[in-house]
């Protein structure tokens, strides 16, 4: 199968998106412009966009507590984003939900998730519904390596594999959970791991988007056929620290500056369309200024916005009676 | 009118309306039974045999057995609520809720508020509860309160056959998340019960006994201990009202404020272990909303703070029943607790 | 005396209990940081930092570091404690306990109970609660109703380091397993703390304020909110007393009635959700015991029905603070509501 | 390393006193004497023997529902086992815990457990405890077909790895958890699970006595030595149903006749130690006449004990003041 040209521009856009995004939050919290836990993306664009360029809204996914890129990549209206990260009453939720609940069911984006492995269990039930509606839609968690030791996830394997469910598990490996290295928490590795289930596994370089869109259309389209689950282990890195305001002590000096220079995503893209000829590179700095302008909009327009009002405390309770 | 076991209600509940849609699904260990086994299919309907016949009427897509797994299922039955289908998942005992609560009560109950309000998770959670089974600290215990903690979770107790019934399938046709709590003492006691599906409206107690002297609140299969109380209590000439608010969450708090009016008098009655429970909680609530009515004390009766043991010496000493309620009835009668000075 | 932030308060009691005793051990995730890391060790003592130093002082072997696997370690911190250790594990935020409660609510606190005594648990489990953080629904929660509920288990609510430091030193040296509450909008707030090691007795409650009109339970962060109001009300002429009772399980009953004897009239404050919680456990308690004394209904403080919201609008509307409690103490005062005729 | 004719006889005087204790049970149950739910570990004795007979009272177990077995065969006192069945006061617990909760924590036997999966976190601290206080000691939890599904024991396996610790995980594999057969709730291997963690797994006959001794023999000296975790996947088969009172329809026709008949762990053990001399025919029926008066013994001396009085109920929730 092969990426048209509007692919691969769309593709570089969410993911360029997606970096403007985490980047000028990154500024925003260091200004002290926004509250609470806040978890970045950036550096990992390649697999929520290389996945989700395969899916439509027949499809969910279920994401974690470092959710932006995967609501981006999965069609979240990036200005309502915005809004809910400020707590606006314009928000994608109403402000009610924060960075670590940000969802639209609509689009299949049942919601990053504040607990660790709580994502697994949601898509296979996802799934279910799916492969019982007949839709052809498939569900998709992203799984932290961290979230990869929580017991709910090997539950959520097992159970993918006896329903025989159009699921697939991709392992977002950015070496560390909070402070803690994979190196260290995971024992086997992440293939093994599949293996012990039998479930098909494929490793892939999480900075190269070809690579993970490869992966991602192999397991997709073995699920839609009813194939079952695949797990894909994406190791990658994260630029920031594992929240906003943690000093990330714990990784070399200079470990993620050489990422950067050697492996990022956003460059490694852009060399790839480019060398072949795939894309030009005014095409992509058009495209780079057309995201800072929009994260620019989406970000004085959610500043401008108003807060929720008392009103708001008690309604979305209970959907009937209470 | 034909009499059905709670058993047979819950059964029947749960046919219907998979007959009446076919987005209603349920899963649950063993809940046919037989999978991938070489004997009979179907071979368990759950351990109690609750679920026993659906696999065979509606087959292995619509009736799940799921391995040993409840936070993978239980969280499965919530995805599944949220994208579509309305699944009745079964916690065969309420007990093992620890190794699955995060989805009931973090992911479940939270995605309509967190979310805005652009997220309906119709489900329903049937599981066992209650003492009385000889199955010892593990598979006895109440657990509603923990529930009932939760914003977002409804929580039905159903104390008889009618009540399973309708109960249920108002659970399946709701748009929350819900506990359904079975007690496991009560499957082979037979109410009358209609054959024709119906659904009894959530936080609508029933008044199950008139009275003027106290108002019982019973909860769950307390609401049989109560009305056996009062029963003996009207040969003795006291007069009790009995309440059973058939769910915890929501609660109908103005039958049980109207009837504690007018009486003046209050017994509440929990199975659940006596802190933070529902005894507390109408207690509170009625010491707070009708405190000029009150003509005594709220009393509680409710099991003692220890876990369920499993001699039955001591089980039957650990549960609450009529003795203990009448007793507590005398004692809120009797006046013994005068009032301060205004 | 010395000042201490409520961080530095616990921190010093981990190190000073650790001195001690060599069978204390601590463990959680990042309660160091950095295994397996190129960089820092002890890179974070937690994501608060309130376990920082502890392992440079102690060493890998007392000091662990865990996967992302609640169930596995909070079950090893029950199987450590039940064969010679006294771990004191770390759940990050209460929030968490829905992926290990079995262990904790079936496992360490029934163990006695269903060994018929033999077993001894000397378990601590260190948890972050409550709201304020901006941290929403999955992180801001209190629970500790539900702990509270469990038989078997103990639960502390410090409501500033000086509590922090004895109860936390208590419950380590304490035989069985404890819930320690740890108010993440605490940490940074400083309170005189001796240097010295002292324990401070589970079931004792602290009367913060003394006064002859009305009681005020209240229960962690908020007694700091009830002496506020308590300070405030005095300039208005209000007099109350106000009662921490610093853990929840077991309940100082009788400072609680003693005090409410007293004024006889009671507000309860409990940060958490309103059913089936600690506001409803006091008044429902306090109806029953010293109804007669009441001079007006007990009323209780609480956050609303609803999930914490995410949004600083709407948090701050969420938590109960000084002046909702004096509100509640007005009305208790302004004895509205009529007594019924004898 | 070899048994001693001592060793062999003991470790045939346990298997014996397990089956007649289960034996009777079954009856008991039967003719309604006995309450509640109880699971009989009749054909499975060879697994709890077999890896006992290598463990001391610094060694720690822990057990499942089906728990009698391992009860007996780590040194619970039997006579105290069955007053506890009969919920009597003088039962090891007091006629507190019943069936499912049998425990001695003098013997290192941590507990029955009603919770499926309830068992490995718990050795895990058990093994932990050992290694910090320097006794030498190791744990091993045993665990059934369905309860290797369960979260909390993927999660242990894991943790005992990156913590090294004197752990071992029997899998009692008995083809069944309830009505569900392990050939379908059980994706992939246990060998292969344990492959994913790196932990070495080893497959065993479990009805087989010496392969299982011989087994639990290397893991724990594996243990003892620092080495880590071992799984060892155990095959058997329950001769009861999953608790008294299960019809086993699930089972196929003549399925434990079959295999009482060929591979029973008692007539194997018989069969193999007199054909090679190791102990004559007529030690071994010594043994099954002392085994089934000793239960005999038990189950009269249960039957007249009191109950427990209601002074009872309330003590032993708190170790201290309350
Ligand atoms: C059940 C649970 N345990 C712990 C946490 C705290 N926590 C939040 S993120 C995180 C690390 C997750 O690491 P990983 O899965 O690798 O994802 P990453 O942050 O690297 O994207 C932890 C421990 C949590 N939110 N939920
Ligand atoms: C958490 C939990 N889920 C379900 C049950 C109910 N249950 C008790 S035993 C059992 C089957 C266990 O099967 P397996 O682990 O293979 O052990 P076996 O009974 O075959 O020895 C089930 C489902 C339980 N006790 N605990
Ligand atoms: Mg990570
Ligand atoms: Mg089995």
């Amino acid at each position: 199968m092969q990426l048209s040209r509007d692919d691969l521009l769309n593709a570089y856009k969410r993911m360029r998106l997606i970096r403007e995004f985490e980047d000028a939050l990154h500024e925003e919290f260091s200004a002290g412009n926004i509250p609470g836990f806040v978890h970045l993306y950036a550096g990992e664009e390649a697999s929520g966009v290389g996945v989700c360029m395969h899916l439509d809204d027949r499809d969910a996914i279920a994401s974690t507590h470092r959710g932006h890129g995967h609501c981006i990549a999965k069609g979240c209206d990036e200005r309502a984003m915005m809004s809910e990260i400020y707590g606006r009453a314009d928000g994608l939720c109403g402000g009610k939900g924060g960075s670590m609940h940000i969802a639209d069911l609509s689009k299949g984006m049942m919601g990053a998730n504040g607990i660790v492995g709580g994502g697994p269990p949601l898509i296979c039930g996802a799934a279910l519904s799916a492969k019982q509606r007949k839709t052809g839609g498939v569900a998709v968690a992203f799984v932290g390596d961290g979230a990869s030791n929580q017991g709910t996830t090997f539950e959520s394997y097992n159970l993918a594999k006896v329903w025989n469910l159009p699921a697939i598990f991709v392992v977002e490996d950015n070496g560390y959970a909070e402070a803690t290295a994979s190196a260290w928490s995971v024992s086997g590795s992440q293939a093994k791991r599949a293996a012990g289930f039998d479930i098909p596994a494929i490793e892939v370089d999480g900075h190269d988007f070809f690579a993970v869109w490869e992966a991602a259309r192999e397991a997709i389209e073995r699920a839609r056929e009813g194939g079952g689950p695949t797990l894909i282990h994406c190791r990658l890195n994260r630029y920031y620290g594992h929240f906003e305001g943690d000093a990330v002590t714990y990784k070399a000096p200079g470990e993620v500056e050489k990422v950067k220079a050697e492996k990022d995503c956003l460059m490694l893209f852009r060399q790839r369309v480019t060398e072949a000829g795939l894309l030009d590179a005014e095409a992509l700095d058009q495209a780079d200024r057309e995201a800072k302008a929009r994260i620019d909009q989406c970000l004085s327009e959610a500043k401008a916005a108003p807060a929720p009002t008392e009103a708001a405390l008690l309604t979305d309770v209970y959907t009937s009676a209470y | 009118m034909p009499k059905k076991s709670y058993r047979q209600a819950i059964n029947e509940a749960l046919r219907q309306e998979m007959e009446r849609d076919e987005r209603v699904i349920i899963m649950g260990e063993d809940i046919a039974g037989g999978m991938g086994a070489p004997g009979e299919d179907d071979a368990w309907g759950g351990p109690l045999g609750i679920t026993k016949g659906l696999m065979t009427q509606f087959g292995r897509e619509r009736v799940l057995d799921t391995p040993i797994t409840e936070s993978g299922f239980i969280g499965a039955a919530v995805g599944a609520a949220a994208t579509g289908l309305r699944p009745v998942a079964e916690l065969m005992f309420v007990d093992f809720m620890g190794v699955c609560f995060d989805q009931i009560f973090n992911q479940a109950a939270k995605f309509k508020y967190m979310f805005g309000g652009k997220a309906v998770t119709p489900l329903t959670i049937r599981t066992m509860y209650g003492a009385g089974f000889r199955a010892a600290s593990q598979h006895s215990q109440c657990l509603y309160p923990l529930f009932t903690h939760i914003p977002g979770l409804k929580v039905a107790l159903p104390s008889n056959a009618y009540e399973a019934k309708g109960l249920l399938i108002q659970a399946i046709r709701d748009d929350d998340p819900v506990m359904f709590f079975e007690h496991k003492a009560m499957y082979d006691d037979e109410w009358e019960v209609p054959d024709e599906p119906y659904a009894i409206p959530f936080g609508e107690a029933a008044v199950t006994r008139e009275g003027d002297d106290v108002t019982i609140v019973a909860f769950g299969r307390m609401v049989n201990m109560a009305n056996e109380a009062a029963d003996n209590l009207a040969k003795q000439g006291v007069s009790c009202t009995v309440v059973d608010p058939r769910t915890t969450s929501p609660l109908d708090r103005d039958t049980i404020l109207e009837t504690a009016e007018e009486t003046g008098r209050v017994v509440v009655v929990d199975e659940a272990h006596p802190r933070c429970n529902m005894a507390t909680d109408v207690a509170a609530l009625v010491g707070q909303e009708i405190f000029g009515a009150l003509k005594a004390p709220v009393r509680m009766v409710t099991a003692p703070h220890c876990p369920v043991p499993f001699s039955p010496a001591l089980e039957d000493l650990y549960i609450p029943n009529a003795a203990k309620i009448e007793a507590a009835v005398h004692e809120v009668m009797s006046g013994v607790h005068a009032r301060a000075a205004e």
